[in-house]
């Protein structure tokens, strides 16, 4: 690899979205329907030069380009970077990758919305900043293009923003994952306070040369991790992502799929070698991965709306990945963020056209639409497949890698993991029986539905295809593109009798789920009104708690605000009263504005901090 | 103790029983007199201090020029009849004055700390003679505080303005006719320029501080005679 | 010896001519708008040899007014504001300010811009005091200024009576340091309390003189607390006065601040008792810490109560001083460029929002939030202008704001400030909730009318400025930081210490 | 002029200025706010004027590295400065007169509690 192209590429990945950013944003309303494919087309660039990147660096180098922005203060830079390592290149083929997919699939979408021109402004946006989150070399350009992810997502769940829910699920998503951005920030302010230097590569010399206390370590390790918590919807951080569904469904295949939720993922396995010097923080990633899992496959089983479903198919998908993280297997979690990104976003984009043919999302009134919509059925069924896990689909691979990974050293966390496998074909399984086979239980609406136009059905049927091989050429024990997971790490090969559990729990999964669906036997949780389905219903109650606590902070806080208030202009004023005067009599009502008060504060000001000074010093 | 020392008892004495005077007064215009002779007694202590050119500035400007301006501004500001105040505004609370009682004895209490507990060393430079203005004037043509001397004028320049654009009864220009007779004389133009020029030429006068502000305060007259006419009934009461 | 004092002469010589030029022509709307078109012109010219001066380390009058990096910098932030707001008054004449007075009003927006600029230049206590006087005194005249509105005239008033507060605190505290040193140049004051055995003996007096000054000069920074009449006279002044406060009133306290205390106490040392050296420094940080956490805190909060829009830019601008004045408390080697960046950034951003707030506001007769809604139907452009200023001003990521609120936090995690690194962060983030008030009444409310709003020219002149010079700082802050670091060297104030200059 | 001379007149000055403070803080006319103001101003110069008489050239081994500072440092100073203090006094006065004047025109009252129509 010439240096002379390292010096530009990785820029090339990151910055055609900004083009297309900054064009629809100076275009406008005027171009509507040019704008999908303007963003189309930028994406397509970045996929380009991110193939082109990615067999660059597969050799294990790593492209470090110059630096766009080069702050200094002093001896501190912040450098503005773009460094392209095996990690970032896969990231970089994968987010651009789904991305384009997902651009082309909405302009069908999208076609008939009046605001086409602003959902692909945003969605550009969206892009540039994954695409520069993955190349950041530098804390501050991480936090940028991290906030900048989370408010692109902000936009983008909240598209819709006529509608309440819409509005609600925005404002949700935002919060929630801001607990964990201040997470990020407190680390990038610790690493900064103990080396002195915001690149991240410092940080990661003074971690690894041992120049930090391991108490510090921890620390730092467990601060990025809340972040990705947030990020990845993993417990107790969850609550907003299924939420976010009331996103246009393109939006969700695109941040619950590829790139959004990748982002915990992925920031944890950049910062990996922080991580690799903390076992205690490597374990909680591990138990959080692994409850995180279960608990979320657990809510899926009663879930009505497929977009849900799907959604709490992602937290608990994400849980695998964070798993193999704690396990200390970057390659397997990258290797499943991979294959998941292809087939979780085919599963969203055949449930958008699910959707779009019969306008509405619940799984209960749909039915036999295997007959109508034949090819989608076809990728549905295909995808769902691999997300249990069947050989020889992409899922089957790297979820194997994943369980192989937990094997040496946590029993406790694989015997979650293969649980979970069970649970996964039961509620994909469930899907599959409601939707696409059976009677129709809504003629109207049965037959109404249609295929998707050409421009919806062509991204799945390359995402559909990758699904089917990516598996056998991207496993790291195989073909090219499987060299460059195998640069991230060992990647531990699964036996052949775990090969053959998790495929026999697959298929007994799904098999339960269609007796379930039948009748044939009693479901455990057929029953609405049993205290385990009402559990599993309202989602542990853990969003109602959520709600009640946020309700009441932010209640607190209204009252707060007004107590600082009159605590300030009227209240420090009888502060200040009842201070110096121990008397019952009351401070005549005020009116507002007294300027002798203002001077009364002020000189209050002046005469504690006189008397706190003559009290403090001693020796002047 | 020395004859200095009884001269500087008195004339605190009287500096403070002014202030506690104006305190205590009831009606504005004892407040304003009082204060008067807290100003007074000032300047008795600059004399008593060797700063006789400053003792005689603080007479001409403070209890000359500021007293009579401030009772110029009270005349002008009438106020239900009767220039008196109850001891403090009501709007403000009944613990004001306690509130600003204890503010003002805490800062003493901290002022009093520090001064008092500091051990002070005369400086051998140090002497009792008088200064004499011609030294002051001397000082202010020094290199160092020409500039500061030029702000100053610049400063009392921007007052003088600020005043007259402030203080000038727009309403009357354009309202009465008899207002309108009474501005006919001089162009309405005229005064402001006059006392531009005016402070022009002040600027040359080395000692001029306070020859201006009475030059001020005298405008002050002219400018709201009419006004001073108009509030008369309302200060006999 | 270049001609060092030149921007002052002209800018004096530029408002007593616009003075006469005024009384000469009054009554003539035409020649009226001529006198503010002069103080324009005189800003302009001002601004020449202030640039031609980049790089001169001078002293003049005996070492009473000195030129350096400091100097400069605030020089040209003065000049640069005045004549922004000089062009939003320009517009704003109908805005209840007596269409006789333009001169006046012109030339005293020049009399404190010369106040201000004599702050920055002033190496003396006296200097700087009468700086700080002259500016004062033109302010009150400028809040009172729409005399027919009692609004303005009991702003002046209460502006007045803080002010001459202030003044005395201020001077009280003066008589102290200069007393005590037997000087009043800056520097010799500081180089006094550093002989030895002086604070020894002395220290309990200075370090009160210290209070006093720094509550004397935080009264014309509106930190908390001592902001307490910002948000009536804000409310209550001219918009084109208001955003002077705002801004270039602000600069110069802040230059003061910085003259003051890195110039004569922040490097005084003693030995306390035997073998325990203090320093001024690190006994004084406490406070001023605290009174920077207290007008992030208070700002913050206060402002998101606020539904007259200049009443809420006051409570905004308490918070501001909140986080210029980190960098005095937390010790850094680079705490001057970051004010002056985060100074430039701020200045560009509220001058303006005031121009978009002194059209609106004269359009609908109202400053109240809801005056602003649907603007973004009525002028695209301008809303567009106004979220850049806003996002500035918020500090979000890639904004110049941004920027300058990344230096002050890095250097007060620098400086081991880890709470107000804190605090600056997480008022920042309540500070979105009214900014996006704001701009919620912009693009997301329908407005009761959808009659273009047409902005005059100046006021256009004023926001295109501003988008520029925010978009400069925001593309390239790297670029700006280092060209102001070379051509403001900082360090230069502190030339005394190797010899005089 | 002895120690105790010195500090007596220190005391005095700042029992002038909290005295001023008092007023300026109760007094309801503004007239008498800005004349209690004047006193908090007098005081600062008392303590300019009493320094400056036995502390002229501040501590005693004071370095002058800039020769024009090594001239005039005298009482002379002390007194220069009070000039000053006076002049701005006078100066702010003015202002606060005329800005109440205008003020009365409105409101028709001289009383700085009834300065509270502007919102909060």
């Amino acid at each position: 690899m010439t240096n002379a192209i390292a010096s530009w590429l990785p820029w090339a990945v990151v910055l055609p979205p900004l083009v297309s950013f900054l064009l629809l944003t100076a275009l406008g309303s005027k171009i509507r329907k040019a704008a999908g494919w303007i963003g189309s087309l930028a994406t397509l660039i970045s996929l380009i030069f991110a193939f082109r990147a990615l067999t660059a660096v597969s050799g294990g180098a790593t492209l470090v380009a110059d630096p766009l922005l080069l702050l200094s203060y002093g001896d501190v830079e912040v450098a503005f970077g773009a460094d392209v390592s095996p990690l970032s290149a896969i990231m970089l083929v994968v987010v651009a990758g789904v991305s384009f997919l997902v651009h082309v699939y909405s302009i069908g979408y999208m076609a008939k919305d009046p605001r086409i021109a602003v959902y692909f402004q945003y969605l550009s946006l969206f892009t540039l900043a994954m695409l520069g989150l993955v190349v950041s070399t530098n804390w501050v350009e991480l936090y940028v293009f991290w906030e900048l992810v989370g408010a692109a997502s902000f936009l983008l769940i909240g598209f819709d923003y006529m509608r309440p829910a819409a509005r609600a699920a925005a404002f949700k998503a935002f919060i929630v994952t801001r607990i964990g951005d201040i997470g990020l920030f407190a680390a990038m302010i610790l690493a900064f306070a103990q080396t002195k230097s915001l690149a991240i590569a410092d940080t990661f010399q003074a971690v690894q040369s041992g120049a930090l206390a391991p108490n510090v370590v921890t620390g730092l390790a467990l601060l990025i991790f809340l972040a990705a918590v947030g990020k990845s919807g993993q417990f107790p951080l969850h609550v907003w992502l299924p939420d976010a569904m009331e996103g246009p469904t393109p939006v969700s295949a695109l941040i619950h799929a590829a790139t959004m939720v990748a982002a915990g993922v992925y920031l944890v396995a950049f910062t990996y070698p922080i991580f690799a010097q903390s076992p205690s923080a490597q374990f909680v990633v591990a138990t959080i991965g692994a409850f995180t899992a279960i608990f979320a496959a657990t809510m899926a089983l009663v879930q009505t709306d497929i977009k849900r479903v799907l959604a709490y198919s992602t937290v608990s998908q994400l849980g695998y990945m964070m798993l193999a993280l704690g396990a200390g297997s970057v390659g397997a979690a990258i290797f499943h963020l991979t294959t998941h990104a292809f087939f979780k976003a085919l599963l969203f984009l055949a449930a958008g056209a699910v959707i779009h043919a019969v306008g509405t999302n619940d799984i209960t009134v749909m039915g036999g639409l295997a007959k109508k919509m034949p090819v989608t059925a076809a990728w549905f069924v295909i995808a769902a497949a691999a997300l249990v896990g069947l050989p020889p689909l992409a899922g089957f691979f790297s979820k194997d890698a994943v369980l192989a990974s937990t094997v040496p050293g946590y029993p406790a966390h694989f015997t979650a993991a293969v649980l979970t496998v069970l649970l996964t074909a039961a509620y994909m399984g469930r899907v599959l029986w409601l939707v696409f086979f059976g009677e129709a239980r809504d003629a109207g609406r049965h037959a109404a539905a249609h295929e998707a136009p050409l421009v919806m059905r062509a991204p799945m049927h390359v995402l559909g295809v990758l699904v089917l091989v990516a598996g056998a050429f991207t496993a790291p024990w195989t073909g090219p593109i499987g060299r460059v997971f195998g640069a991230l790490g060992e990647v531990a090969h699964a036996p052949l009798w775990m090969a053959g559990l998790t495929t026999a729990l697959g298929l007994l999964g799904l098999g339960f789920s269609f007796l379930c669906v039948r009748g044939a036997i009693p479901c455990p949780l057929g029953d609405p009104t049993r205290a385990a389905y009402r559990l599993l219903e309202e989602r542990y109650y853990i969003d109602w708690f959520y709600e009640r606590a946020v309700g009441g902070a932010a209640a607190l806080f209204g009252r707060f605000a007004e107590a600082v208030d009159r605590l300030v202009i009227d209240g420090l004023w009888r502060g200040i009263a009842d201070a110096l005067i121990v008397s019952g009599e009351r401070a005549d009502a005020a009116g507002g504005g007294q300027i002798q008060r203002y001077n009364a504060v002020a000189l209050f000001a002046l005469v504690v901090m006189l008397v706190v000074f003559a009290l403090s010093m001693k020796g002047v | 103790m020395s004859g200095g020392t009884l001269a500087f008892f008195i004339l605190a004495a009287f500096g403070l029983g002014g202030v506690t005077t104006m305190l205590t007064a009831r009606r504005v215009i004892h407040m304003v007199l009082a204060l008067s002779l807290s100003f007074l007694a000032i300047a008795g202590l600059y004399v008593l201090l060797g700063a006789d050119f400053l003792g005689v500035v603080q007479i001409i400007v403070y209890t000359g020029a500021i007293t009579i301006l401030a009772v110029f501004g009270i005349m002008l500001t009438p106020h239900g009849g009767l220039e008196t105040e109850p001891k403090s505004a009501p709007r403000q609370g009944r613990r004001m004055p306690l509130v600003a009682f204890l503010l003002a004895a805490g800062l003493f209490a901290v002022l009093f700390w520090a001064v008092a507990g500091t051990r002070f060393a005369r400086s051998p430079f140090a002497s009792d003679e008088p200064v004499d203005a011609a030294a002051i004037g001397g000082l202010l043509l020094s290199s160092r505080y020409l500039l500061p001397f030029e702000v100053i004028s610049v400063v009392l320049l921007v007052a003088l303005i600020g005043a007259i654009v402030l203080a000038k009864d727009d309403a009357s220009d354009t309202a009465g006719s008899v207002q309108a007779e009474e501005h006919a004389g001089t162009s309405p133009a005229e005064p402001p320029t006059v006392r531009a020029d005016n402070a022009e030429a002040h600027r040359a006068d080395r000692t001029a501080a306070s020859a201006r502000d009475t030059g001020e305060s005298g405008q002050h007259v002219e400018k709201e005679a009419q006004l001073v006419g108009a509030v008369r009934e309302a200060n006999r009461e | 010896m270049n001609a060092i004092w030149l921007p002052e002469v002209i800018v004096l010589a530029g408002a007593i001519g616009t003075l006469a030029f005024g009384l000469a022509a009054r009554r003539s709307k035409a020649m009226s708008d001529l006198a503010m078109t002069l103080a324009l012109i005189t800003v302009v010219v001002a601004l020449l040899p202030t640039v031609g001066l980049i790089g001169t380390v001078e002293e003049g009058f005996a070492g009473a007014f000195r030129i350096d990096g400091l100097t400069l910098a605030f020089h040209l932030l003065i000049l640069i504001g005045t004549g922004l707001v000089l062009l939003i008054a320009r517009d704003g004449r109908s805005d209840g300010v007596p269409p006789q007075y333009l001169a006046e009003y012109a030339a005293l927006l020049l009399f404190a811009a010369l106040g201000g600029m004599l702050i920055a230049a002033a190496a003396d206590l006296l200097l700087l005091f009468l700086g700080l006087e002259l500016l004062s005194i033109s302010s009150y005249v400028l809040v009172g200024l729409k005399k027919t509105h009692l609004g303005s005239t009991e702003a002046a008033m209460k502006y007045v009576l803080t002010g001459a507060t202030a003044t005395a605190v201020f001077a009280f505290g003066m008589s102290y340091a200069i007393g005590l040193t037997g000087t009043t140049d800056v520097y010799q004051i500081g180089q006094t309390m550093a002989d030895a055995g002086f604070m020894a003996r002395y220290g309990r007096l200075l370090f009160v003189a210290f209070f006093f000054l720094i509550v004397g000069a935080f009264y014309k920074l509106a930190s908390v607390p001592f902001y307490m009449w910002a948000p009536d006279v804000y409310q209550g002044a001219p918009t084109a006065v208001t955003a002077f406060l705002a801004t270039v009133s602000k600069a110069s306290g802040m230059a003061l601040v910085v003259r003051l205390f890195l110039g004569s106490f922040a490097w005084v040392a003693w030995e306390a008792q035997p073998n325990v050296i203090k320093n001024f420094w690190s006994e004084s940080t406490p406070y001023i810490a605290a009174l920077s956490a207290l007008s992030m805190i208070v700002g913050n909060v206060l402002a998101l109560k606020a539904r007259d829009v200049k009443r809420m830019f006051a409570y905004s601008s308490v918070a501001h001083a909140g986080y210029l004045i980190i960098p005095l408390a937390a010790v850094n080697p680079m705490m001057i460029d970051q004010i002056v960046f985060y100074l430039l950034a701020y200045l560009l951003a509220n001058v303006g929002i005031f121009a978009v707030i002194d059209q609106v506001g004269r359009d609908r007769g109202s400053y109240d939030l809801s005056a602003f809604s649907g603007l973004y139907h009525r002028a695209p452009l301008v809303a567009w202008a106004l979220l850049l200023f806003f996002l500035s001003l918020a500090g979000i990521p890639l904004t110049m704001g941004f920027f300058g609120k990344l230096n002050i936090l890095l250097g007060a995690v620098w400086g081991g400030h880890f709470v107000l690194a804190g605090l600056l962060v997480v008022t920042s983030v309540i500070s979105y909730v009214y900014y996006f008030a704001v701009l919620k009444q912009v693009f997301m409310r329908p407005g009761t009318t959808e009659r273009p709003l047409a902005f005059s020219f100046g006021t256009a002149t004023v926001i295109a400025l501003a988008v520029l010079g925010t978009l400069l700082g925001s593309l390239f802050p790297g670029e700006v930081m280092r060209t102001m670091q070379q051509a403001f060297d900082a360090v230069q104030m502190f030339g005394i210490y190797q010899g005089r200059l | 002029m002895t120690p105790s001379e010195l500090m007596q007149y220190l005391l005095f000055s700042a029992m002038l200025f909290v005295l001023g403070l008092f007023g300026a803080l109760t007094r309801r006319n503004t007239v008498i706010v800005l004349l209690s103001i004047e006193l908090m101003l007098n005081a600062a110069n008392i303590n300019l004027v009493a320094l400056s008489r036995f502390l002229p050239g501040g501590a005693e081994n004071a370095r002058l590295p800039h020769p024009s500072l090594a001239g005039d440092f005298s009482a002379t100073l002390g007194q220069t400065v009070a000039l000053f203090t006076i002049a701005v006094a006078a100066a702010e006065v003015a202002v606060g007169l005329a800005a109440l004047i205008a003020f009365y025109r409105l409101k028709a009252s001289p009383n700085v509690d009834e300065m509270d129509s502007l919102k909060r």
